[in-house]
């Protein structure tokens, strides 16, 4: 699946599923930059979402906030 | 003793002709011997009329045992009470729990039975009356009616009639225009709520009395009241007696919506008040409670509307604190989230970092291992080459040396035994061999004197001939 | 039941009712307008019930019943 | 449900769900701005529908009171 | 197979059976240089993946330090 | 077959042969001198084979370790 | 057969056979001498070649220690 279009459970998933594969003594040298390059890019991706995430939620905050101190004035 | 048993002696034979005098005369003499001139006679008062000129009439009689109002009594007889005894009798009477003689009253009186010729009436001169009798008739009729009531279950029956929320109308059951009815009255007034009065006039004594009373407390019951009044202003304990019927208690006990007494003073206590739902003291006390019960009711809407306004603002703001708190949650949640899951990836990183430089790391000394492992190998396996040649050196060395020595040793045993076969080697013993014709000579008979014998010695030859034979 | 016919002690029951709903925690906030104002309507009829300041009086001939009564004895 | 339409109640009950659904550890980064959004929606809803009937009851109860008032004088 | 082509887990396989007949007792002095030279050859090949494995690695994992360190300025 | 052809797996398997006939009793003193030469001929060869692949080996490893210290700088 | 070119094997098994003549009774004493005179070349001949044999064996050996020396040197 492209990167474009993983969604950040399915991302996180397949990290995890790398993360298994390292942590199996007998994985291919080979193999172990391949791995690592995906799961760099998994992390990336799921850092943009967390970022995303952050910052909507940041706002939509603020502005319940916001509205709370307009109401209760 | 007959009232002829004496006939006039001027008179005929056969019955006696009195004049209407002497036959007046004749029985007040009779009824003085009989009766002397006290008596005790005890009834209910009947008919009871005060005279201007003070004195009082009355029936004593001994009525009905079916105890039916306005019925013919069974017997009855005139009392008089003439005014310079009135005042006594009144005056024990109003001594003894302020009594006062009425209809319906049961008396035992003292007095002179005698027979008043104008009138051609037999009746009683009363002189005294027995003030205790009355009180125990009374006590001991009201612990009759209350047992009765008792048994029948009509003492609580009102009482079970549930008190209405709002008792606004009010079915009053007084005489009109007494001052119960306007203590009553002002009180209501003076409440300042909405009252509606449903007035039921009617006597509340005298011997007519509790029928009424009963048919009044029925009357407002049925206009739909919310709470049945029945006052009465105080007087003598025995102006009370129709409260103390027993068709008035059963008008009470039978009412479809409570009923509130107030009858007498603060001491009376009648049936009335054992069978009603609320017996206060006096008419006023009936108001008072009526009021306080509507109060109280209106006292309680206004405090469940002002808990409602309250508990509505309180809702409105718990609800908006609620919420706040739900806003908070959610935000501190959400970031929460946020911080669990980068720390989380940021940990998976981490572990991705740390795995792959194990994994080159333990692969590099993987194949560390093994470099040094073939070169010990290597080196070894050289050197057990070295050693088994040097092995293989050494047995061929060894071989090869045992050899020579071995075929040495079997040569010089052969030599040896060689040796010993030797001719030579018998000859330097001093042996010798003898020939004859080139031939050994080895038996003597083969010889013949003369014949030419060769005989070889160690150091050489010697020529000889036979010389004899033996 | 409408305002018009209901009786005071049914108002005050009803009334109690709704405090009753008010003090239950969870009421519905959409409810809650309607809850006061049926008690402000409700209150409103018991005021009126109440705060009348005359006393009417109606009178009743207990004698005629009586007398009725006996008739039909 | 569209926000136009949601009772408090409904509003209200939903809103307890997001906040269970946010509580639960396992909640997808992407999904979560979406129910921090409609959250924050739901509280919009729930808070208009206090101040309503915040301002509806304030205006019975006063409407209460002057009557008292003027019947009580 | 020559050594451009073997993968490291080949690789690592035939080193593994090379050390296996190296330890063996009766082992031909004539091919024990053969196997010597097959082996460092073989390990050469191994160390080259390895660190280029690790090269790899560093730049991706450098690259990953350094976008966390701006996501969470 | 000629000294200079023999493999040393021959060569040894010759001398036990050698080594064998030695070793029994009947040897012929007139071959045994043949036979030891043989033997010693023999041995020879395997001496040089052997001190050739040690020299090989020790080059090789110690070309593996140059080139070790050289990657773990 | 001339000892000059008679084998140690042949000498040998002449020697046994002569000293089996001898050792038989009825040998003729003429003969005997003959015998024993061909049995003492033929020891003769059997100790040079034990000596010849010795004597280059232990050249060959000495040969072989004094080259194990120079290459373990």
């Amino acid at each position: 699946m492209s990167t474009q279009e993983i969604g950040y459970a399915d991302a996180l998933s397949e990290l995890q599923q790398i993360l298994g594969e390292l942590e199996a003594e007998d994985i291919d040298i080979d193999v172990l930059a391949v791995k690592v390059e995906r799961a760099a890019e998994l992390i990336r991706v799921c850092r943009g979402r967390i970022n995303d995430a952050e910052v909507r939620v940041k706002e939509i905050v603020a502005g319940m906030d916001s509205e709370e101190g307009e109401s209760s004035e | 003793m007959s009232l002829f048993d004496s006939a006039d002696p001027g008179a005929v034979a056969g019955p006696a002709t009195f004049t209407v005098a002497e036959l007046a005369e004749r029985i007040k003499q009779v009824l003085g011997d009989a009766f002397g001139d006290e008596l005790w006679v005890e009834g209910e008062i009947r008919n009871l009329s005060r005279a201007r000129s003070g004195h009082m009439y009355f029936d004593l009689v001994e009525p009905d045992p079916s105890n039916g109002a306005g019925k013919q009594p069974e017997a009855s007889i005139s009392v008089a009470l003439f005014r310079f005894n009135r005042e006594r009798v009144e005056d024990t009477l109003r001594r003894h729990g302020g009594m006062a003689m009425e209809d319906g009253m049961k008396v035992r009186i003292q007095g002179k039975l005698d027979f008043w010729p104008p009138g051609g009436r037999l009746q009683i001169y009363m002189s005294g009356i027995d003030p205790n009798f009355t009180l125990g008739e009374l006590e001991a009729e009201r612990l009759r009616l209350l047992e009765k009531l008792r048994d029948e279950g009509l003492l609580a029956k009102n009482q079970a009639v549930p008190f209405p929320v709002a008792p606004l109308s009010i079915g009053l059951v007084t005489s009109q225009g007494s001052a119960a009815h306007h203590d009553f009255h002002n009180e209501l007034e003076n409440s300042g709520l909405a009252w509606d009065v449903v007035l039921a006039d009617t006597p509340v004594q005298g011997v007519d009395a509790p029928p009424l009373i009963a048919a009044a407390i029925a009357a407002v019951g049925r206009a739909g009241v919310d709470v049945i009044a029945v006052v009465r202003g105080g007087g003598a304990r025995t102006d009370l007696v129709a409260f103390d019927s027993e068709v008035v208690a059963r008008a009470v006990a039978d009412a479809p919506v409570p009923v509130v007494t107030g009858v007498g003073h603060e001491i009376d206590r009648t049936i009335i008040d054992e069978v009603a739902h609320e017996a206060q003291k006096t008419p006023t006390a009936a108001a008072v409670f009526i009021v306080g019960a509507a109060r109280a009711h209106l006292e309680a809407t206004e405090l469940a509307w002002e808990a409602i306004a309250e508990w509505a603002q309180r809702i409105a703001n718990d609800a908006d604190r609620r919420l706040a708190t739900v806003s908070q949650t959610t935000a501190r949640a959400a970031e929460g989230h946020l911080h669990r899951a980068s720390s989380r990836l940021e940990g998976r990183a981490g572990r991705v970092r740390d795995l792959a430089e194990t994994r080159t790391r333990s692969e590099t000394r993987k194949v560390d291992d093994c470099a040094g492992t073939m070169r010990h190998r290597a080196l070894s396996a050289i050197a057990e080459g070295r050693r088994t040649l040097e092995q293989k050196k050494s047995g061929v060395a060894g071989q090869a040396m045992r050899t020579p020595r071995a075929a040495a040793k079997e040569l010089a045993n052969l030599e040896s035994r060689v040796r010993l076969l030797d001719p030579r080697k018998i000859l330097a013993r001093g042996w010798s061999i003898t020939r004859h014709s080139g031939k050994v000579v080895r038996d003597p008979a083969a010889l013949a004197a003369g014949d030419e014998l060769v005989t070889t010695v160690a150091e050489g030859e010697l020529h000889s001939t036979v010389s004899e034979r033996q």
